[in-house]
C-alpha cells in the first residue's frame, strides 16, 4: 500500500479560532493507483494535499497519522519530514506556473535541488533530458530563465522537477485548473504517463472537475467540508455514486450532447457551511433533498462493497 | 474575513509599532502645540548670559548668545511640524496626482509623465533647493516647505503608478466603466478607496523625509531667513563652535527630536504594514 | 441587433508599441435578438478582446461594430452611457468585478446615480428587489453584504441582476462561470437561458464546448484571432468540419466516454505565422503546402468553415 | 538590453539638459536685477565690487538676445569656464571645485558602498529570526531617521571632544601638506574616520531595513514555498531569496543617491571636510554665486554618472532586463 492515512486532523488557525479544513479523513492509495480528490473550493482538498508535504503555520496538525510505503510519515515534524519531501512525497503545486525562481537558470534551479537530496545534476542530465522529452519540452530550455518560458512551459518544467527522484506519491493540486481543453489533455496524459512508466508508485491528483478525474484517475474520493463523503473505482463513482452530494454534483455536469431546451440540469441549492463551527451531524443535511433526524447524528464512513464507502444514512434512499 | 474593518482596528490598537511610533510623534506634537506657552523667552531674545549649562532658569541652557535653548527648541520643533506637514501633504498630492493619471491613462500621457519623473528622481533634490534658495531673499520655513513638496514627489509617483497599474486590471473598473462613469471619477469613487491605507503610509513617509530634508536646508545655510528651526540651531551650534565647547546642551537637543520623531514615523509606518497587511502579521 | 463587420484588433507592445500582436484577426458574425451565440476558444484565441471590443472598454484596430444599425464609434460622452443602457456585460472573476471595500449591493447603486438619479429610494427598491428575484436571489441573503460575504455564484447573479435594472437587450457573459463551484454553476447558466426566453441577445464566452453546447443557439469556433468554423450549435457539434474544431471536442473530457487517446497536437509558445497560410497550419494532421488561409467557406445553411478541405475529412 | 541603456541615457541626457537649463533660468527670470542681488549679498569689499560687477555684466550679458545668452552658456559650460569665485577670488570655479572632488569621492564611494553591503547582510541576517528582527528593527529606524549632520555631531563630540581621539576638522592637519608619504596618509586616515563613519552608519540602516523587507517578501513568495516543499534547505532558499531581494536594492542605490549626497554636504559641514559640501556652506554664506552654480552642476553630474554604473551593474546582474524581457522599467 503506497499512502495510508488514519483520521487525519488540519485545521488552519484564524483569529477567530480553528478552521477545520481536514477533519477525520482516512484512505488508502494503492501502488500504481491515481486517486482523484475533488470537491468544491473550500472543502479542503488542497490543505489535504499541501498538509501531506508541507504543513507549516497557519496550517495546524490536530491528530492523525501518515504511512507511506509502511513507514510512517512525520508530517507534523517540519526537520524530519524534509527528508521525505522530494523523494517520498512530491508535489506539482497550483502556482507551478511561478514556482520557479525567475531570475536563476532552470539547471541552477535543478542542480541546487537536487544536490540537498544527495544527487548531481551532470549525473542526472541524461535522465533529465529523457523527462524533458516527455513532457514535450526541448533540453535547451535549460540554459533559460523560467521568465523566458510561458506559463504552460513553466509549469511542465515544474512537472519534470517534481518528479525526477522518481517520488513514492506525487500530489498534484489544481494542476488542469487554469488551462484550456487542448492542454488540460496534454497535462493528464502526462500524469498518467508517470505513473504507467513507474516514475511515481502513486498520484493524488486533487482537482473541482470531475470530468477531468474520469479520464485519469482509477478511484475518486469525493471531498464536502473537511469530511470525506463517498469513495469508490471512477466508474463507479461517475456512473453509480450512492452519497447524495456525489449524486447531485454528478448530475449538474453539462457536457456536449446535453442541451438546456431539452434538459435542463439543476445546481445543488445552498452553501457549505463555515468550517469555523461546523453543524453537528452531517454537513450537507442543509442541502440535502433526503436529510432527515437521523442526519443530525454524524454518519459513519461505510464500506458498501469492495473499494466503495460512503458517509450518509440514507444510502440508496434517493432514486435517479 | 467577515469583521475586515473591526478586525484591522483590532490589529491597529494591538500592533506595539503602531503604539509605540503614535506616542513618541503625540509626545513631540504635544510639545510643539504648547511648549511655546511654557517658554519664559522669545527664541530669539538676548535671555541672559551666554554658555549657560541646562538650570531651573534656563531650561536647556543658553547659547553663546545668551538666548535660550528651550525656547529656540519648542518653537523650532514647531517648524519642524509644519515642514512635514505641509511638505508631506504637497508631495504626496503630486505624486498621487502623478501617479493616477500615469497609470489610468497609460500610452503617451504615461511615457511622458514617467520620464519627466524619472528626470526630477535623479535630479538630487538638494541640489535643485540649492539653486532656487539662493536666489531667494528671504525665506519662510512656509516657503521651504512648498519647495520640498515640490522636488520629493517622484519615487510616490512610481508607487502609486505601479499600485494605479494593478487596480486597473480589476474588472471593478471596467464594472465602472460599463456603468458609464467618467475617468476622473472612477479614479477618485473606485481606485483610490482601495488605496487609502497606502496613502497614509505614503503620507508618513512623505513627512518624515521633509524633516529630514529641511534639517539638512536648514544646515547647509539655506534655511529659513526669518524665524527659527530645529536645523538651524544645529547650524548655529557647529558655526560658533558649540562641539568644541562642549556645549551639548545646544548641539544635541534638535537632533533627538529630529531623530525620534523621523524614526517613530517609520516605525508606525512598519506597524500600519503590517496591519493592514495579514501576510505580515505576527501570529 | 448586434453586427461586427471585419473587426481587427492590434495590441502594441513594448515601448512605443514597437512589438505588434494580432489578438482579433477580420472576424465578421451578428446577433440576431433573443439569440445566445457561443465564442469558443482556446486562451489567447482572442475572444475575451472581441468581448471587450463590444462593450467598448478596448478600441477597435479596424472594422466596424454596429448595434441597431449604428456604429459603435460614433457612441460618446451622453451617447456612450445610452449605449450602456442597451448594452451590458458581465465578467469572468466575480471576486474582482465588486470593489472589495464596499458593500456588494453598492453595483446597484451605482446605476441608480448614473442612469436613474430621478428615482426615489423606494420606486429604486423595488427596481433591485425584481431585479434579484428573476436570478432567483433571496434579497436578505445578498444585501447589505460584503463581497467577501458572498459567494461567486451569488456574486455573478448580482451582477446579471444589475444588468437587468438597465433595459439591457444585449449581454456579453465573459467566461462568467469558470470560476464557480460546480454545484452552482449551472444554475447562472440556467439565468441566461430564462433571460433569453424574455428576448435578451447574449454572447457566450466560454472555451468549455459542452458550455456552448448546452446554452447557445450559434457556436462561432475562434483560433488565434480567427474564424475556424461557424454556424448553429447542433451542426458545428455534431458535424465538425474544421480539423481544430475536431481537435477540441476530442480533448473535453466528457463523463460519458473516455479519451480514446492523450495523444494531442502540441501548441508552440508561438505559432507559424507563415503569412498566407491558414492559421491552424502547424498543428493540422491534414495541413498540405496548398493551404493557405481562407475565408469562411458556406457548407450549407447556418454551417461556416474556414478549411477548403473539409469535405475531405 | 541594448534597449534598456539607450532609454536610460537619454533619461540622463535629458536630466542634464533640464539641470542646466534650470541653472541658467532661475537668476534671469527671478523678480529684479540678478547681478544687484548677487553683489547685495556678496560680503566683499569695495575695490573687488567694482571688479566683479564688470565681470558679471560681461557673464550674464543681459544686453544679448535670450537664445544668444543661452547658447553662450552651453559654449562656456563645455569650455569648463564656471565663472569666477568671489569667495576665493580670482580663482576659477572649476579649478576650485576640481580641487575639492577628490575628497568628496574618496570619502563618498567608500561610505556608499561598504553601507550598502554591509546593510544587505545585516538587515537579510536580521530576518531571519522574528525575535531577532524585532529586536534589531527599532535600531534600525532610529538610526535611518537620525540627520546626517546630527550624528556626525555627536561622533565629533564623543570622539573629538570628550575622548579625543580624533581629530573634527579639515581633512588633514594644518601643519602637513598634502603628499603621498605615510605620515600623510595616516593624518588622512584620522580626519576621514568620523566624517566616514556619520555617512556609513546612517546608511547602514536605511539599507538593513530594505534588505530585511524584501527579503521578507521573497520569502513569502511562491518559488520559496516550491523550494521548501522540495525539502531545500533554509540556507538555500535564503540565498535564493536575497539574491531576488538584492535587485530592488541596487534600484534603490541609484535612487537614494540624492538623498545621500545632500547628506554627504552636511557631514562635510560639520567637520569642516574640504569637498563640494564645505565649499557650498561658503558659497552660499559668501553670496558665491558662480561658486554654487558650478557645485549644482558637479553634483548633478556626479550623480548621474554614478547612476548611470548602478545601471551598468543592473542590466549585468537581472536576466529579465538582460534578455529584454521587461523587468524593471525605466
Amino acid at each position: 500500500m503506497a499512502l495510508k492515512i488514519k483520521d487525519l486532523r488540519i485545521y488552519y488557525q484564524t483569529l477567530r479560532g480553528d478552521v477545520k479544513a481536514v477533519d477525520g479523513i482516512s484512505f488508502q492509495v494503492k501502488d500504481g493507483e491515481i486517486m482523484g480528490l475533488a470537491g468544491e473550493s473550500g472543502c479542503g482538498k488542497s490543505t489535504l494535499s499541501n498538509a501531506l508535504i508541507l504543513l507549516k503555520p497557519p496550517m495546524k496538525y490536530i491528530s492523525g497519522e501518515v504511512f507511506l510505503n509502511d513507514k510512517k510519515l512525520p508530517i507534523d515534524n517540519y526537520e524530519a519530514m524534509r527528508a521525505n519531501r522530494f523523494r517520498g512525497v512530491s508535489i506539482i503545486p497550483q502556482y507551478a506556473m511561478n514556482a520557479l525562481n525567475p531570475i536563476r537558470k532552470l539547471k541552477q534551479i535543478i542542480s541546487d535541488l537536487l544536490e540537498h537530496h544527495g544527487e548531481s545534476f551532470v549525473k542526472m542530465r541524461d535522465m533529465i533530458e529523457e523527462r524533458l522529452k516527455l513532457v514535450e519540452l526541448d533540453e535547451k530550455v535549460l540554459d533559460l530563465y523560467p521568465i523566458e518560458l510561458s506559463g504552460g512551459m513553466n509549469q511542465r518544467m515544474v512537472m519534470v522537477i517534481s518528479t525526477l527522484l522518481n517520488p513514492s506519491l506525487l500530489l498534484a493540486d489544481e494542476i488542469t485548473s487554469a488551462l484550456d481543453v487542448s492542454s488540460q489533455k496534454a497535462v493528464s496524459k502526462m500524469i498518467v504517463e508517470f505513473r504507467d512508466r513507474k516514475i511515481v508508485r502513486s498520484v493524488i491528483f486533487v482537482t473541482h472537475d470531475i470530468s477531468i478525474l474520469y479520464q485519469v484517475a482509477d478511484s475518486i474520493m469525493i471531498m464536502y467540508t473537511g469530511k470525506q463523503v463517498e469513495r469508490a473505482p471512477t466508474e463507479t463513482i461517475v456512473k453509480n455514486p450512492l452519497h447524495p452530494y456525489t449524486k447531485l454534483l454528478i448530475s449538474s455536469l453539462p457536457e456536449v450532447g446535453i442541451k438546456y431546451s431539452q434538459a435542463p440540469l439543476k445546481g445543488i441549492p445552498g452553501r457549505p457551511p463555515e468550517l469555523l463551527n461546523p453543524p453537528e451531524g452531517c454537513r450537507f443535511k442543509d442541502r440535502c433533498p433526503v436529510a432527515s433526524e437521523k442526519c443530525d447524528e454524524e454518519p459513519p464512513l461505510v464500506e458498501i462493497e469492495p473499494g466503495h464507502q460512503v458517509a450518509c444514512w440514507k444510502v440508496g434512499a434517493i432514486d435517479d | 474575513m467577515k469583521f475586515r474593518k473591526s478586525e484591522i482596528l483590532f490589529f491597529a490598537l494591538r500592533n506595539t509599532k503602531l503604539r509605540i511610533g503614535v506616542f513618541i510623534v503625540a509626545l513631540f506634537a504635544f510639545l510643539a502645540i504648547f511648549g511655546p506657552y511654557f517658554a519664559k523667552y522669545e527664541p530669539q531674545d538676548f535671555a541672559g548670559p551666554g554658555y549657560n549649562p541646562p538650570s531651573g532658569e534656563y531650561w536647556l541652557g543658553t547659547t553663546t548668545f545668551g538666548r535660550d535653548v528651550f525656547s529656540q527648541f519648542v518653537y523650532g520643533l514647531r517648524s519642524t511640524f509644519l515642514v512635514g506637514f505641509v511638505g508631506g501633504s504637497i508631495a504626496t498630492f503630486i505624486g498621487l496626482f502623478v501617479g493616477f493619471l500615469s497609470g489610468y491613462k497609460g500610452g503617451l500621457a504615461d511615457e511622458l509623465l514617467m520620464m519627466f519623473t524619472n528626470i526630477v528622481l535623479v535630479i538630487p533634490t538638494m541640489a535643485l533647493l540649492i539653486i532656487l534658495a539662493a536666489y531667494l531673499k528671504y525665506r519662510g520655513v512656509f516657503l521651504e516647505s512648498v519647495f520640498i513638496g515640490f522636488t520629493a514627489w517622484p519615487w510616490t509617483a512610481r508607487a502609486v503608478r505601479s499600485q494605479t497599474l494593478s487596480l486597473k486590471t480589476r474588472e471593478f473598473v471596467n464594472l465602472a466603466r460599463i456603468t458609464g462613469m467618467k475617468p476622473l471619477k472612477i479614479i477618485v469613487v473606485e481606485i483610490l478607496p482601495n488605496m487609502l491605507s497606502y496613502v497614509f503610509m505614503v503620507f508618513i513617509l512623505q513627512f518624515g523625509g521633509a524633516i529630514l530634508t529641511a534639517a539638512t536646508l536648514d544646515f547647509i545655510g539655506l534655511g529659513p531667513t526669518q524665524g527659527i528651526s530645529l536645523g538651524l540651531m544645529m547650524q548655529q551650534a557647529v558655526l560658533w563652535n558649540a562641539i568644541q565647547l562642549g556645549m551639548w546642551w545646544w548641539a544635541v537637543p534638535p537632533g533627538i527630536a529630529i531623530t525620534a520623531i523621523v524614526g517613530a514615523m517609520y516605525f508606525m509606518n512598519t506597524g500600519l504594514d503590517e496591519v493592514f497587511n495579514p501576510k505580515l502579521r505576527e501570529m | 441587433m448586434i453586427e461586427l463587420k471585419d473587426i481587427t484588433k492590434v495590441y502594441s507592445l513594448g515601448a512605443f508599441g514597437k512589438r505588434k500582436l494580432t489578438a482579433v484577426d477580420n472576424v465578421s458574425f451578428s446577433i440576431g435578438e433573443g439569440k445566445i451565440i457561443s465564442l469558443i476558444g482556446e486562451s489567447g484565441s482572442g475572444k475575451t478582446t472581441i468581448g471587450k471590443m463590444m462593450l467598448k472598454l478596448i478600441p477597435i484596430t479596424k472594422g466596424q461594430i454596429l448595434f441597431q444599425g449604428k456604429d459603435l464609434s460614433l457612441f460618446k460622452g451622453e451617447k456612450l452611457k445610452e449605449y450602456y443602457r442597451y448594452v451590458q456585460g458581465v465578467f469572468q472573476d466575480p471576486f474582482s468585478s465588486f470593489n472589495p471595500i464596499f458593500k456588494a449591493d453598492r453595483i446597484f447603486e451605482l446605476v441608480k446615480s448614473e442612469f436613474f438619479p430621478e428615482l426615489t429610494g423606494r420606486e429604486w427598491q423595488i427596481h433591485v428587489l425584481d431585479a434579484l428575484e428573476s436570478v432567483g436571489l433571496n434579497p436578505k441573503t445578498v444585501l447589505n453584504k460584503f463581497p467577501h460575504q458572498l459567494s461567486g455564484g451569488q456574486l455573478q447573479r448580482m451582477l446579471i441582476a444589475r444588468a437587468l435594472l438597465l433595459d439591457t437587450k444585449f449581454l456579453v457573459a465573459d467566461e462568467i462561470i469558470s470560476m464557480l463551484d460546480a454545484s452552482t454553476r449551472i444554475d447562472v447558466l440556467n439565468i441566461l437561458a430564462e433571460l433569453k426566453k424574455g428576448g435578451l441577445s447574449i454572447l457566450f464566452i466560454t472555451h468549455d464546448l459542452s458550455l456552448g453546447y448546452y446554452i447557445s443557439d450559434e457556436s462561432i469556433i475562434l483560433y488565434r484571432g480567427s474564424v475556424m468554423e461557424a454556424g448553429k450549435t447542433e451542426k458545428v457539434f455534431s458535424t465538425p468540419l474544421h480539423p481544430y474544431t475536431r481537435m477540441l471536442l476530442d480533448a473535453v473530457p466528457r463523463i460519458d466516454r473516455k479519451w480514446t487517446t492523450f495523444e494531442i497536437p502540441e501548441r508552440k509558445a508561438v505559432g507559424s505565422d507563415t503569412i498566407g497560410m491558414c492559421k491552424y497550419y502547424d498543428r493540422c494532421p491534414l495541413a498540405t503546402k496548398e493551404c493557405e488561409a481562407q475565408g469562411l467557406i458556406k457548407v450549407e445553411e447556418d454551417h461556416h468553415v474556414a478549411c477548403w478541405r473539409w469535405n475531405d475529412v | 538590453m541594448g534597449k534598456y541603456l539607450k532609454r536610460k541615457i537619454i533619461i540622463y541626457l535629458l536630466t542634464f539638459f533640464f539641470a542646466v537649463t534650470i541653472d541658467w533660468v532661475i537668476p534671469r527670470f527671478m523678480p529684479g536685477d540678478p547681478i544687484r542681488t548677487l553683489l547685495s549679498r556678496a560680503a566683499m569689499r569695495t575695490e573687488a565690487m567694482d571688479l566683479l560687477y564688470n565681470y558679471y555684466n560681461k557673464v550674464f550679458s543681459l544686453d544679448l538676445p535670450l537664445w544668444k545668452q543661452y547658447v553662450n552658456f552651453w559654449v562656456s559650460l563645455f569650455k569648463g569656464d564656471l565663472g569666477t569665485s568671489v569667495y576665493l577670488f580670482p580663482s576659477p570655479v572649476f579649478e576650485v571645485i576640481k580641487r575639492a572632488v577628490p575628497y568628496d569621492i574618496l570619502l563618498l564611494v567608500p561610505a556608499i558602498l561598504l553601507s550598502w553591503i554591509a546593510g544587505n547582510k545585516f538587515g537579510a541576517f536580521a530576518a531571519r529570526k522574528k525575535r531577532l528582527d524585532n529586536t534589531i528593527l527599532p535600531i534600525w529606524y532610529v538610526i535611518t531617521a537620525t540627520p546626517y549632520m546630527w550624528l556626525g555631531i555627536l561622533l565629533a563630540w564623543v570622539f573629538g571632544v570628550v575622548l579625543g581621539i580624533f581629530p573634527i576638522s579639515g581633512a588633514y592637519s594644518f601643519s602637513m601638506s598634502p603628499s603621498l608619504s605615510w605620515e600623510f596618509i595616516w593624518d588622512y586616515l584620522k580626519h576621514w574616520i568620523l566624517p566616514f563613519g556619520s555617512l556609513f552608519i546612517v546608511q547602514l540602516g536605511g539599507w538593513a531595513i530594505g534588505m530585511r523587507n524584501m527579503i521578507i517578501y521573497e520569502l513569502e513568495s511562491e518559488y520559496s514555498r516550491y523550494m521548501e516543499a522540495m525539502g531545500a534547505p533554509a540556507k538555500l532558499i535564503r540565498k535564493y531569496a536575497f539574491r531576488n531581494a538584492v535587485l530592488p536594492q541596487i534600484t534603490g542605490l541609484a535612487l537614494q543617491l540624492g538623498v545621500i549626497v545632500a547628506g554627504a554636504l552636511a557631514t562635510e559641514v560639520v567637520f569642516s571636510y574640504p569637498g563640494i559640501g564645505y565649499l557650498l556652506l561658503q558659497g552660499i554664506l559668501n553670496g558665491d554665486y558662480f561658486l554654487i552654480q558650478g557645485c549644482f552642476l558637479f553634483i548633478i553630474l556626479g550623480v548621474l554618472i554614478a547612476n548611470f554604473f548602478i545601471d551598468i551593474i543592473y542590466v549585468i546582474v537581472d536576466p529579465r532586463v538582460r534578455r529584454g524581457m521587461s523587468g524593471e522599467t525605466a
